[in-house]
Formats: structure tokens, C-alpha cells, sequence
């Protein structure tokens, strides 16, 4: 059941509380340095004397499991997760329910066993927006061939909702699916390799790269470096600063920008009141969990001055070093 | 009661250049020649163990409360059954890197004939062992057939049944096990009532006594040197005492899971199997020198395949109870980092990877090392990169500690 | 009639012929010596026979069946117990374990006791002076760990014991334990094959010696009709050998020798 | 020209068990006489390599094309070096968990040197070679002074680099090499011209001959049994002709990059080090018996700090060589497979996981083997469960017949 | 003068005490034979000599400096080389490369034909009977492995040559050919300390025998002055041993062994 949330909390104890802030892997960077810093920002914003309980479980369910365990033995008064498995979370949300804490499921869902709350942007939108701007891309510029798919880890269920997404937006296309690969723990040494061979195998048929992350987009583009030929438009997600400058530079086509800052604050928040006591409404219902969504947005290089730098998420001195300075100035990026 | 003539020495003690041990100060006196020997057994593990638990309780004074400790046994039980496989594959001097496939493919088999096809759920389990059985036994048979090196059979092992695992999942990807099935309360909510854990560590103390004594008696009756009543009096209060107090603090909490006394369970069974019986013998006859054992007339093919056989069985067993205690089946479990775990566990249990040398506690020893500082860590809430390096270097001081202790074993001459 | 006879055998290593065309004949109750330089083959004859090795060609008959002796478990099976030259222990093992390997008492709940007590009895049989049985192998002396050999081809109920140069690393009084024992063995009725470099020791127990040279066979002497150095020249293939010739240059060392000898080691 | 007398056999051809073998059938009859006795080096893996080409091949008929060999024999290299380092440790008996680790963080410690800081490419690549000696070095001191296991020093190792990696690449994650800096261009676009190729094909077939050509001379000079020159002649011609074939081959399309010839110089080293220098011996007379090499007066733990010195080394070019190839590094160099490829490399190209046995070209010949699989099953398109599992079953074929055909080698005798 | 001498050393592994208090002196040109029961501690005393295992105390005095021997390659240093029982060879390695290990000949480029040549001189002079020496020693009989170990000794400059049972393994003319190795050492003026269960071998070449019982010295007597029979007493403890007995028993055999001791093996 998950309505046990509030009692047991009264506002005494919401100072000097814990909360977990429990979050999946280390395959995207965003996690350790976006997500964590904001939550962790906001939290001491609304709460200065409360502590944040930072864990990465390295792709591992089980090791997700014994991270909340050892959280709650700790006697944490809410628990923020981003699943490795939405399946296997189960297990988590009903533990921490069963000793009246609250779970936020925090970016994917966790459908089996309702959470208290649900805060995110979909991965699965997220693969089809990646897809759909690319294919977009190519109509426009009347393109002929055939587009690979380069997939996230086999292993990794948010790689399986991004690789559904993709499929979503490049099956009815029109773009014939040259061949498609998962890519095993989003080794972009791995994509690379993958895509060097179906360069030889399909020549100048490639019309297009789905990557399903910034890593393995910048592993295809290096393939197509290395092999001598025009890299063809290539996406990307998680918007590193690295595929920033790829973009700036002309050599990736696209990554998407996640709200992270809004998402990471609105969990806080969420969080918060939880700890409190009280039992946030969410602007939706999802999986019997009330929620709230938020919309990523597209990167390409018309838009990156304002999505990402204009906003504030990147500094231009980060990103615009060196070989990229030319192509900053080009795109008005200060 | 005995067959010794008074004053004469034991059959065993004959030789002069012994010196003199008798009675519970001889014991006594015997342990610390063995630990000034450096042959010590698992004490150094021991004492490793301690060094790191110190240095986490100061670090975080949540690590030794009763529920902390509590979540650990549990998470020790599914990969410390792995390690278990592991250190028979040691002895005989292979190795399995497949394990971490095979129980993530038996999770899987588990629950897709559980919850997928609706079978029973003792038949699911049941063909999910007998599936790790086997491809121990293929093992066997590649490895005796052709002589292939076991690294490399097991590393295409490793391969193929992770695509296994993926190819059983099928589309789904995850699957859960229903949370009100007896296998899932097993792994998670089952804990031994207080008045059973208390007796059986009363039945555990007796029994050691019991069967020291009986041996002490049958020793002295071949007119050889035994274990005084006092040593062995000693020796099962002092266990007593250990886990009467273990019962007690964990049942502070929730107490003893039924999962961990099934780990703890097993590893009895193997220490007993290794240590009593004809093919224990065997097992450590190949792994310390095969032309010898195959020499003595021992078969030494069916010791390899009955090894594989066991750790594959192993694997599969602790993939249902990593199943069962998450709840669920999915594609990474297995995955990351349960092999070098379960082989760390082995080796720092004291398991050669060399073959020959190593017990069945040290699968329960190391394991413990393991997931304490793997505990210890995750509640001190620090960066990736940062834990990372604490990690290897609390690991690394773990087993400094226990090899230094071990140290004068060579400069004793036992290399 | 013979427990065990050889012929024809062949083995090569590699470029090597280690034996061409061997024969050899025991009978029980017989002990025979085979002798040879280093390198002869005599080490390799002994594997085939314990199943080590199998032979490239040839026949054995072992109680007047041919018989193939694809492993050393065959060989146990067919009662052929072996003292190899490079003993063949376990070092990870103590004394105990190595004695009773293959062979415990109890598989299922092995009896420490009586496997103890009999090594023991074993052991003092043998002379072997051996302060502890619990330790590993590893940490015993060269002729301590032949001691623990040749006891373990005593357990079970072999008919034949092969023994390679089982006195080779014994003390004198360990030595003349083990040429007792062989006479035991061959009142017992066992067919005993002895490989010694030792002349004194093959003259004093065997009746027969079969010298091999380069892998041949080279001569079969009875031997109360042949002297030692009529052994050494069919072993190093001249008359005038190295070891006539240390004979000839030393009549004082020799002299000594000689009466050494009644000392009953050599 | 020869000091061997008339009629009179060589110093080391009297024994009469010997059969006679001279000249170039004589040659040819050894070679058979030691395929049927096993003791065949690195022809097993060779054939192994032809049967996975060939099934390869027939399942996708650009796997053997031209472009497709140069992809991978450019994939091979950084991998390779790795692998040539794993090898040096494991013929000491010893194993290194730590490559991947170390390769990633020297490719991280590189692109920040290089990128970030804007330090010169040649200061930030020796920044980074020097940091992996550093490391090989802190093994070495901790296996010689603790005496820990290095399964277990290596272990930690993996742990604190990944987490040392994260750190140094910190909040950027990933750092993009520029593609017009030289190192970047070297493991891309940088190929040998063709007539530097032939040069290269014809100098070593000529060196070979002239050295094989001298050394019998010598032999001859002190009495001893040499090759025939005509045997030499015709080895040298075979080089010749298969050199000449690859690089005619290789050259339709791009030809042979300068990151695989530096790969195959670093082979050609350690070949010499290991195989015509005191070290080498040294290495290999630890790896086959510690103990017996200690007493033959070798500084034992100098040569185990010089194997984790180069191990370590080779891990850190190779990282830099996969940076390159990528022009990135990012958090998840050198995680994955790296490890076990690496090890698998230098098992699979016939190096003992017991040391004393196994040789530098083991090394190119395994990282071949293993990039053949993953490239050839790259081109077939398949659901990434079953490529798990045709990777396994292919491995295992590979490694079938190289064991198959070293078979004879125990029934020979030779374990 | 003495070369090497021993003062005091003690040495225990575990609850034996291997060696008590034992002394020992070597001068240069002299052969000092070690002897002692099975597990006297004898090859306990050449692992200390040679730096495989520091003692527990004592003092080691060569060429009259005290100097203390932590490792093997220290006591390659001082001049100390030796013939393990074990042989401590590598079995990996072929004959040619067990001979230079470590002491290779122009170590940044092997010279391998230097030292085959090297090789087979050495072998040729101990009679050792190889067939090829680009064979792996694991491929070797016992006695040639014996031979490879000795032949090694022989390299380099030693002052003084340990060889702890060289004879065990070996044939009769390489059994000789040791014997007469040993005189041609002593005549160079190295100090030689053997081991020896032989005593014919013992009264033929040593000039003093020290003897070990139980881990302590038994008496040191010259070679001249004593009669088998009493070293035999010393070294089982008893002038009425199983030797003695079976000497008694067997006169036919005693005899015999007599005639064969002209035959030099013994
Ligand atoms: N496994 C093997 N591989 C190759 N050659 C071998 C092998 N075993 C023995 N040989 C060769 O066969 C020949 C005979 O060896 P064997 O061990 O039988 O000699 P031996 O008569 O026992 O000698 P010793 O008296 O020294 O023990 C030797 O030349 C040896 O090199
Ligand atoms: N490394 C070791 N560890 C423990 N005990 C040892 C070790 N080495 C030797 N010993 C013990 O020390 C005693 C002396 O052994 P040592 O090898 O010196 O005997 P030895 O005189 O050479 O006998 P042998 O004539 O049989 O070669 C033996 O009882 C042996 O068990
Ligand atoms: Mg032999
Ligand atoms: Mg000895």
C-alpha cells in the first residue's frame, strides 16, 4: 500500500533528515554531474540541515537493492530513485513502504508496484525525438539510403525503452533500417567498431546514424573518420559537453537536452514535502502514481546557442576550447 | 579409556626433535607456533575482517548497527553461493568465468517458467538447477575431450549463456517474481524465530564438543595424541559464546535469514565434503599435483567434470536466490561485477588459484570481506570516482593485513 | 609360468627411440633387477607398465591374458603397484593423505584413525624417521617423501610391485629396511621389479637382471652367475669403462670399498 | 666453412637413438615428427584462425574483403599491445586484472593533458606511459614486500583507476581529441606507402635469411648441426610471399596502417627480449619454477616488478592508442571487455595461465582470433542474444581446433 | 685455514627442530663428507649454506670474514655453488638454458651457440647420456636431470662446490665420472662438501666425514681412521642396527657385495 506515507513523519522530524538519492548508472555522465549537484543544490535550499544520500549503482539492480537497503538503514526519510530496472525496483518500493518511507521514482517509471510519485521525461520519447529530427533531417535534404541504428546497452532497460522510441520514428520513415546493433555496456569502442564494418559492408548507402547516446554517436563518427569518408549526420542524447563541441564542429548532427535542472528541483521539492509529511499531488496520473512529466528538447546546431548556452547549462568557456572556437564564433556562442 | 601406557609418549609424539605439546596449554602453545609458522587457516582472513570493520564503523556508525549487518548477511548468501562453485573449481586449479551467466540464465529460466509458463514453483527451481548441472557437465566434457583451457571454455560460456539469458527474457526484458511467492519471502522477509537461532547454536556448540570428544577418544584408544577435554570444552563454548552473541544482536533487528543459514548450510555441506570424504581427497590430489593423483588411480576426468558440474550447480542456485531476492529477472542480473566478486571471495578466502589450497569457510569469510566494505562504502555517500578508489584501496588493505600475517610462511620454508 | 611378461615393446619421444623391442619376463616370487645407464629406458618401461605411458607397439601378458594398460587406474585394477622414481606425491598433502590416496578407508566418512595408525605401522616397518605424518609432503626431506612412496605401494593387495630406484635417496638403514622388504615381498610370492644403479644391492635380492642399453634390451643374467662387472660392462657397453678404470687407478680406495661393503649398504 | 669432419655426425647428433635429420627434408620430416608429437608453437592457432575465417567468410562474403582486413587489423592494435603485456605477466605466473582500468585512465590523463591543459601531445602521451610504469612499479612493490596475490592487488587496482578515470575526467565525462592532431591521424589515416610496405616485406625476409644464414654458419664453425641453406632459402621465400600477399591484399583499399606496423614492431621487441636476452630467460625460469630460479641467483622480484613495469606500460599505450583511435576518451574506455579480450588474447595464442610458457606472437595471433569473431559477427546483423552466443560457440571452435591439434602432446608425453 | 665454517646453528620449522647447534669446517682442497640418517637434517644445512633459507641463529664464517647469506645470489657471490637434492631446475626449460641460467653468456644478445658448445663439453666430460639438449628437462630421465644439475655447479668460479647427494640418481660411469670430478676440485684447491648415503663413495673421495643425527652433530672423524661400520653406528645411533643385523644374516650376500665394490659403483 502506498498510502502509509505520511504519519509516522511529523515536521519535527523533518529537520536533519535523510533522503536517498539513488541513481542508476555510470554510462551517461549526467547522473553524477548534473542530476546529483541539482538535487543536491535544491534540497540544501529547502532544507539546509538535511542530508542527501548520493548513490550510483553501476547498471547493477541488485547492487540498486542493497544501496536503498543500506539507506534505509539508515533511517532515510525518502528515497529519490532512477531504477536500473523499472521491473526490479519493485522489490525496492515495496520495502520502503512497508517501513513508511516514500519512493519517488525519479526519470523511468517503476510500473509493478506503484511508487508515490512519479517525476520524468520519457526514454522512450526521447529515443523517437532523436529519431524523428533526424529523419526530418534527411527528407529535407532529399536523402537516398539507408540509416543504421546504433542501440544502448543489451542489458540496460532504459536502453531497451530508447531503442523502442527509435524504432518508433525510423520503421515508418521511408529510410530502409541498414542494421541496427546493441551496443554492450554503450562502449563507444564497441559502436565504432560495429560501424567500421557495416562502412565496408554497405559502403555509401548510409545515409544516417541513430545513436542512442552521445558516447556511441561519437564512437560512429570516428568510425567514419577513420575510414576516410563524409561522416553523415549522426545523432546523439545526454548532451555531454564533448557532443556539444561535436555539434558546434559540424560532425554530429544532433543530441537531445533533458530539463535536468527542472527535473531534479521538482523532485527535490516533491521530496521535501514528503519529508514533511504532506502528500503531493501530481499533474497526472501514470501507472497509478501521480506524476509529472517533462519534455526534452532536440539539440542541433541551429538551436544549441539557446538551448544550451543561452540557458545557462553550458558556459561557453567550457566548451568553445581550441579547434571549437571557430565553429563557436560562427554560431554566435560567447 | 586409553590404550597409552603411562609415561609413554603417543605413537605420533615418538620423535625427540618434537617438542612437547600437551593439554590445553600445549594447544595454546601450538597456535601460536602455527601463527608464528604463518600457517594460520583463515585467522588472517579474520583478522582482516576486523581491521576493515573497524575502519568503517569509525567512518559510519550505522555499519555494524543490527540492521546493517543484517542486510549484509542476506546479500552475502546468493554470490557467496557462487564463491562457493568457485573455490571447488580453485582447488582442482581452474577457473569458471561464466558464473555470473550462468546465474543471471538460471534467474531467468526460473522466472520465465514461474511467472511466464505457470509451472510450480519447485519444478522451475528445479529445472533451473538441473540446467546449471548441466553445463557443469559440458564443461567437463570439453575440458577432458579436448584439453581446452577452462578460462577459455567458460569465457565462451561466459558469451553464450549471457545470450541465453537475453534470448529467454525475449522482449520483455524483466520479469518479476510475484512478491507473495514462497521463494521471494524466502530471500527477503523469512528470518528464524529467536528460540530456533538460539538453539541452534546450543546444537552447533554440543555437536562440536560431541564429536571432538568421540575423535579425542578414538584417538587415544589407537594410542595416539589427542585434544585434552579442557582444549575441547574451550573450543565449542567459545563457539557458543560467538553465536549466541551473533543470534542476539542480529535479533535486535529482524534476525537470522532463512537464506543465510541455507548459505551457511551449504557451506557446511562442502567443507564436510571436501574435508571427510574420499573425493575431497581427490579434489585436492589434482589441484595440488593431477599426474599424481592420476598416478594414485584416481579418475581424474570425473573429478573435473563432478567440480564443474558443482560450480555450474552453484551459480544456477545462487542466480534463483539473487532472483528471489530482488524480486525479479532481468538482463543484467548476473552481469557487472558477480564474477570477480564471487573469484575475489575465493582468493581472499585463502583459495590458490593455483589449485590445491583453500577451504570451503573461505567462501564464507571472503564473501563477507567483500560485501562489507561494499556496504561499508555505499553508506558513506560519497562521489563514484572517489568510492571506486576507496574501494580498491580498503580491498587492498583487507588482504595486505591477511598476507602479512601469512607472511612467515615462506621464510619458515612452506612456500 | 610368468605373472607378467613384455614383448616387443616401443616407445619414441619426438625424435628419440626411449625403447625399441623390449622383453622382459617375471614370474611370482621372483624378483627381478633391471639395470642400465641414465637414459636407458628403464623409467619409461616402468611407466608403460603402470599405465603412465601407453606403449607405441607390443604386448604385455599379465597372468597369461594380454592386457592393455591404458591408465594407472588399469594397472592398479590388474594388481601392479609402482614406486615411481620421481614418487609422485601430492606436496599439498600430508603424509597420511598421500598414503592412503585413491585408496581411503571409509570414502564416504573417512576414518582419520585408522588411516593414521596404519601409516604409522607402515612408517616404523620402514625405518623412516618422520616427526610429524600431518604435515604436508612439501615439507618432508628427500628420503623421508621415498619412505612415503614405497609405503604406499604396500597398501591393497598388489601381485606386482614395480619399484624404480626406491633406495636412491634412503639412508643405510632405510635402505636395508627396503631390500628386507623385497625379500618379504618375494616369499610372499609377489613378482618384484627392482631398477637400481646399486650392484650391491641388485646382487644381494634379485634373481634375475635384465640390462637395458640405449633403449635396448641388452643381456639377461641370472644372477649368481654373472659378477658386477660383467653387469657394468653390458650396462656401459665396453669392458674398459670409466668405472674399470676409477677401479684400476684406486687400489687403495678399493680396498676400502671392499670392506665397506660388508657394512651391507652398497 | 665447416670445422665438422668428413662422415663424422655434429657435437650434438651422436647420440644413436637419434633419427638422422639433415638438411631440407630433413627439415620438413621435424616439422612432422613434432606436429605428431605435439609440440607445434603457434601452427594450432594459425589453423584455428583459417577455420574461423572460413565459416566467417561463407556467412558474409565482405568479411574477408580488403577494407574489412584493414579495419581490423587497426582494431587489433591497441587491444594487442594490451594483450603483449598480459602476456609478459602471466609467463611469470602472475595475472593483471588492471589493463582496462589503466588504459582508460591513461587515455583520460592524456586527453586532459592534452586537451584541457593544452600541454604538447608528446609531454601528455609521456605523461601518460610514465603513469602506467608508476603503476606497474606499485604492483610490483606490493606483490614483493606483501607478498599479496596479484588476482587481488590488480582487483584493487581495476577498482581505484575506474574511480581515478572518473575523477580526472570529472565534469566534462567525455573530452574530444581533435581529428587533425597527429596522434589521432596515426590511428586512423596514417598508412604506409605501398613501396615502403614491399621494402618492409623484403627487408625482413632478407634479414631473416641472412641471420638464419650466419648463425648456422657458426654453429657449423663449432661442430654443431645447423639448417641447411637451402631450408633457410625457402623460409625466407615464405615470408617473403605471404608479406608481399598481405600487403598486396591489404593495399587495394588502404593498405597497412602505421598504428598495426607499430603494433607488430612492439611484437618484434618483445619477441627479441623475451627470446635472445638474459631477461627473457630470467622470465621464463620464474614462471616455470620460482623457486628454482631464486636459487639459480636471479633477483626474483626485480624480474616481477619488470613484468608489471611492462605490463602496466603496455596497458597505458594501448589506452592512448584506443583514445586515438576513438579521438576520445570518455568514462567507459577501458571498462567492458578489454580485460578479458586482453586475456583471452594471450591464452588463445597459446600463453599458460600457470607462466613459463607462451610467446610474444601468441599475442598478435590471439588479438587476431578474437577481433576475426567480433568483426565477422559484427557484419551478420544478428539480435544481440544470438551474437552472444554464436561469439561464445565461435571462440570455442577456434580454441577446439588449436587444442585438438596440440593434443598429442600429452600421449606423447610432454604435459 | 678453513674456507667456510659453522658455528652454532640452529634451525626449526614448526614444532621440529631441524638443526641444533651444529658446526662444521671446510678447508680449502678438502672433501667433507656430510652423512646422517633419513631427515638428519643434512640438506637443512646446505639450504642454509646456499641462502635458501637464513638460519635461526649461528654464525657463518668464509675465508674468515663472518658473513651472513639472506639469499641464493649472495652466496653466488661469496663463491658458494651447489647441487641441490631437489635439483631446482626448471622443467620448462631446456638443458642448454637450466645450465646458464643466470649466468648467461653476453646477456643482451644470447650467444647461443657459445653456449651449446659449453654444454656438450660439460656433459661429454660427466659421461651424461642426452640424446638433445634443445629438449625441455621435463623431458629428461632422472639421471640426466642429476647430470644437468651437477654440470651446472661447474660453471662460473665457485671456491667452494655443496653437492647434497649427487650420486642418487646416477648410473655407475656417471656415478665414476662424479667421483673422479670431486678429486680433480679438491686437487684445484675448492673446499667440497658432500652428501652421501654411499659409503663406498664416502670412503673413496671425502678426506673428513662429519656426522648428523637427529639434527645435531654425531661426531666428525677422519675418513682414514674409521671403518664404515662406525659411521654406519654414528649415523643410526647404535653399533647393533638393521644394517649390522642383515649383514650378519646375509653372509652370502656380503660377500658378494665385497666383490662388487671392485666394481666401483659403490
Ligand atoms: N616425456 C618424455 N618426453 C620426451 N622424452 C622422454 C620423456 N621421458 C623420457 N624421455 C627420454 O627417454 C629416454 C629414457 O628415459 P628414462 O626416464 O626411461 O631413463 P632411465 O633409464 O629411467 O634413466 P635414469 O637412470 O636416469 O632414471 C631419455 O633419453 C629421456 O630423455
Ligand atoms: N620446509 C620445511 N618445512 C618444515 N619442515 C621441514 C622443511 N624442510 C625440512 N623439514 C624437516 O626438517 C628435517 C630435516 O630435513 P632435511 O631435508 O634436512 O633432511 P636430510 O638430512 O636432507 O634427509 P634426506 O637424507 O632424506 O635427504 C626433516 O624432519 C624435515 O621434515
Ligand atoms: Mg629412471
Ligand atoms: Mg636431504
Amino acid at each position: 500500500g502506498s498510502g502509509s506515507t505520511g504519519g509516522s513523519t511529523g515536521a519535527g522530524g523533518a529537520e536533519n533528515a535523510k533522503v536517498a538519492f539513488l541513481m542508476p548508472d555510470l554510462a551517461s555522465t549526467r547522473y553524477e554531474l548534473a542530476d546529483k549537484p541539482l538535487f543536491e543544490a535544491k534540497m540544501k535550499q529547502l532544507c539546509p540541515s538535511c542530508e542527501v544520500i548520493y548513490q550510483n549503482a553501476d547498471s547493477d539492480a541488485a547492487k540498486q537493492q542493497q544501496q536503498a537497503n543500506s539507506a534505509l538503514a539508515q533511517g532515510v526519510k525518502a528515497i529519490v530513485i532512477d531504477p536500473v530496472d523499472s521491473a526490479a525496483a519493485a522489490t525496492i518500493v515495496k520495502t520502503a513502504q512497508s517501513q513508511q518511507v516514500p519512493v519517488i521514482a525519479y526519470d523511468r517509471p517503476i510500473p509493478a508496484t506503484p511508487a508515490d510519485y512519479y517525476i520524468s521525461f520519457d526514454n522512450e520519447k526521447i529515443g523517437s525525438l532523436i529519431a524523428q529530427s533526424l529523419v526530418d533531417h534527411l527528407k529535407k535534404e532529399n536523402a537516398e539510403g539507408g540509416i543504421l541504428q546504433v542501440n544502448g546497452s543489451p542489458t540496460d532497460a532504459a536502453a531497451g525503452l530508447i531503442k523502442k522510441g527509435i524504432h518508433s520514428a525510423v520503421d515508418p520513415s521511408g529510410f530502409k533500417l541498414l542494421a541496427e546493433y546493441d551496443t554492450p555496456d554503450w562502449q563507444p569502442e564497441k559502436a565504432q567498431t560495429w560501424v567500421s564494418g557495416q562502412i565496408t559492408q554497405f559502403k555509401d548507402q548510409i545515409v544516417g546514424v541513430v545513436a542512442a547516446n552521445d558516447g556511441t554517436g561519437g564512437g560512429s563518427i570516428a568510425a567514419f573518420k577513420a575510414a576516410g569518408v563524409k561522416v553523415p549526420p549522426i545523432t546523439g542524447n545526454d548532451a555531454e559537453p564533448a557532443a556539444a563541441q561535436r555539434i558546434i564542429a559540424g560532425d554530429q548532427y544532433n543530441t537531445i537536452s533533458k530539463p535536468i535542472k527542472i527535473v531534479a528541483e521538482a523532485s527535490a521539492n516533491v521530496a521535501w514535502e514528503f519529508i514533511q509529511g504532506k502528500k503531493p499531488a501530481g499533474k497526472t496520473t501514470l501507472y497509478n502514481t501521480p506524476s509529472e512529466l517533462f519534455v526534452p528538447e532536440v539539440v542541433t546546431r541551429e538551436n544549441i546557442k539557446q538551448v544550451l548556452f543561452d540557458s545557462g547549462i553550458m558556459k561557453a568557456a567550457d566548451v568553445c576550447t581550441g579547434e571549437y572556437a571557430k565553429g563557436c564564433e560562427e554560431l554566435g556562442i560567447k | 579409556m586409553s590404550a597409552l601406557k603411562e609415561g609413554a609418549a603417543a605413537t605420533d609424539r615418538q620423535d625427540e626433535r618434537l617438542r612437547d605439546r600437551e593439554g590445553l596449554r600445549g594447544a595454546l602453545a601450538d597456535v601460536v607456533e602455527r601463527a608464528r609458522g604463518g600457517d594460520l587457516g583463515v585467522i588472517p582472513v579474520v583478522v582482516g575482517l576486523v581491521v576493515i570493520w573497524t575502519v568503517l564503523q569509525i567512518l559510519n556508525p550505522i555499519f555494524l548497527s543490527s540492521a546493517n549487518l543484517v542486510n549484509l548477511t542476506l546479500e552475502s548468501a546468493a554470490v557467496g553461493i557462487i564463491a562457493l562453485g568457485i573455490v571447488c573449481v580453485l582447488l582442482v586449479g581452474q577457473i569458471d568465468l561464466s558464473v555470473g551467466s550462468v546465474s543471471g540464465l538460471s534467474g531467468a529460466v526460473l522466472a520465465v517458467l514461474f511467472v511466464s509458463e505457470g509451472l510450480p514453483v519447485w519444478l522451475a527451481i528445479l529445472a533451473s538447477v538441473v540446467m546449471g548441472a548441466v553445463i557443469g557437465w559440458v564443461y567437463g566434457q570439453l575440458f577432458n575431450r579436448f584439453g581446452v583451457p577452462s578460462f577459455v571454455i567458460t569465457l565462451a560460456g561466459l558469451l553464450a549463456f549471457l545470450g541465453l539469458q537475453l534470448y529467454v527474457l525475449g522482449t520483455k526484458g524483466s520479469i518479476n517474481l510475484p512478491f507473495d511467492s514462497g521463494l521471494v519471502n524466502f530471500a527477503q522477509l523469512d528470518f528464524v524465530p529467536a528460540w530456533l537461532s538460539y538453539t541452534f547454536a546450543v546444537v552447533a556448540a554440543v555437536w562440536l564438543f560431541a564429536s571432538g570428544f568421540l575423535h579425542a577418544q578414538q584417538r587415544r584408544a589407537a594410542g595416539l595424541s589427542a585434544k585434552s577435554v579442557s582444549t575441547l570444552a574451550l573450543r565449542s563454548v567459545a563457539l557458543l559464546v560467538v553465536l549466541a552473541f551473533v543470534v542476539w544482536y542480529l535479533g535486535q533487528t529482524r534476525g537470522v535469514g532463512w537464506m543465510f543459514v541455507f548459505f551457511v548450510a551449504l557451506v557446511l555441506i562442502m567443507h564436510y565434503l571436501l574435508s571427510r570424504t574420499k573425493w575431497g581427497r581427490a579434489v585436492y590430489a589434482v589441484g595440488g599435483n593431477v599426474e599424481a593423483a592420476r598416478r594414485a588411480g584416481i579418475n581424474v576426468k570425473a573429478i573435473y567434470t563432478s567440480v564443474f558440474v558443482l560450480c555450474s550447480t552453484f551459480a544456477a542456485v545462487g542466480g534463483i536466490l539473487a532472483a528471489a531476492r530482488l524480486a525479479a529477472a532481468n538482463q543484467s542480473s548476473g552481469s557487472g561485477d558477480v564474477n570477480l566478486n564471487a573469484i575475489a571471495a575465493a582468493v581472499i578466502g585463502g583459495t590458490s588459484l593455483f589449485g590445491g589450497r583453500g577451504t570451503a569457510f573461505g567462501a564464507l569469510l571472503g564473501i563477507i570481506v567483500i560485501q562489507s566494505i561494499s556496504s561499508g562504502l555505499t553508506l558513506l555517500n560519497l562521489d563514484s570516482s572517489i568510492r571506486f578508489v576507496v574501494t580498491g584501496a580498503v580491498l587492498l588493505l583487507a588482504v595486505i593485513v591477511d598476507s602479512v600475517s601469512r607472511r612467515s610462511r615462506t621464510s619458515h620454508g612452506r612456500a | 609360468m610368468t605373472v607378467l611378461s613384455l614383448r616387443g615393446i616401443n616407445k619414441t619421444f619426438g625424435a628419440v627411440a626411449a625403447l625399441t623391442d623390449i622383453e622382459l619376463d617375471v614370474a611370482p616370487g621372483q624378483v627381478v633387477a633391471v639395470v642400465g645407464d641414465n637414459g636407458a629406458g628403464k623409467s619409461t618401461l616402468v611407466k608403460i607398465l603402470s599405465g603412465v605411458h601407453p606403449p607405441d607397439s607390443g604386448t604385455i601378458t599379465f597372468e597369461g591374458r594380454s592386457v592393455e594398460i591404458p591408465t594407472p587406474a588399469a594397472a592398479h585394477k590388474l594388481g601392479i603397484a609402482t614406486v615411481f622414481q620421481d614418487l609422485a606425491l601430492c606436496e599439498n598433502l600430508n603424509v597420511i593423505q598421500n598414503l592412503f590416496l585413491g585408496q581411503e578407508i571409509r570414502p564416504l566418512r573417512l576414518n582419520d584413525v585408522a588411516m593414521e595408525t596404519r601409516s604409522w605401522e607402515l612408517l616404523r616397518q620402514l625405518s623412516a624417521k618422520i616427526p610429524s605424518v600431518r604435515v604436508p609432503v612439501a615439507a618432508l626431506s628427500g628420503g623421508q617423501r621415498q619412505t612415503v612412496a614405497i609405503a604406499r605401494s604396500l597398501l591393497g593387495d598388489p601381485k606386482v610391485i614395480i619399484l624404480d630406484e626406491p633406495t636412491a635417496a634412503l639412508g643405510v638403514a632405510q635402505t636395508a629396511e627396503v631390500l628386507n622388504l623385497v625379500e618379504r615381498l618375494r616369499e610372499n610370492g609377489l613378482g618384484v621389479i627392482m631398477i637400481s644403479h646399486n650392484m650391491a644391492d641388485v646382487k644381494a635380492v634379485a634373481d634375475t637382471v635384465a640390462v637395458l642399453r640405449l633403449g635396448r634390451n641388452n643381456g639377461v643374467f641370472d644372477v649368481n652367475e654373472v659378477s658386477a662387472e660383467d653387469i657394468i660392462a653390458a650396462i656401459t657397453g665396453a669392458t674398459d669403462n670409466v668405472v674399470s678404470r676409477r677401479a684400476a687407478r684406486e687400489p687403495a680406495a678399493r680396498g676400502e670399498a671392499a670392506e665397506t661393503a660388508q657394512g651391507g649398504q652398497l
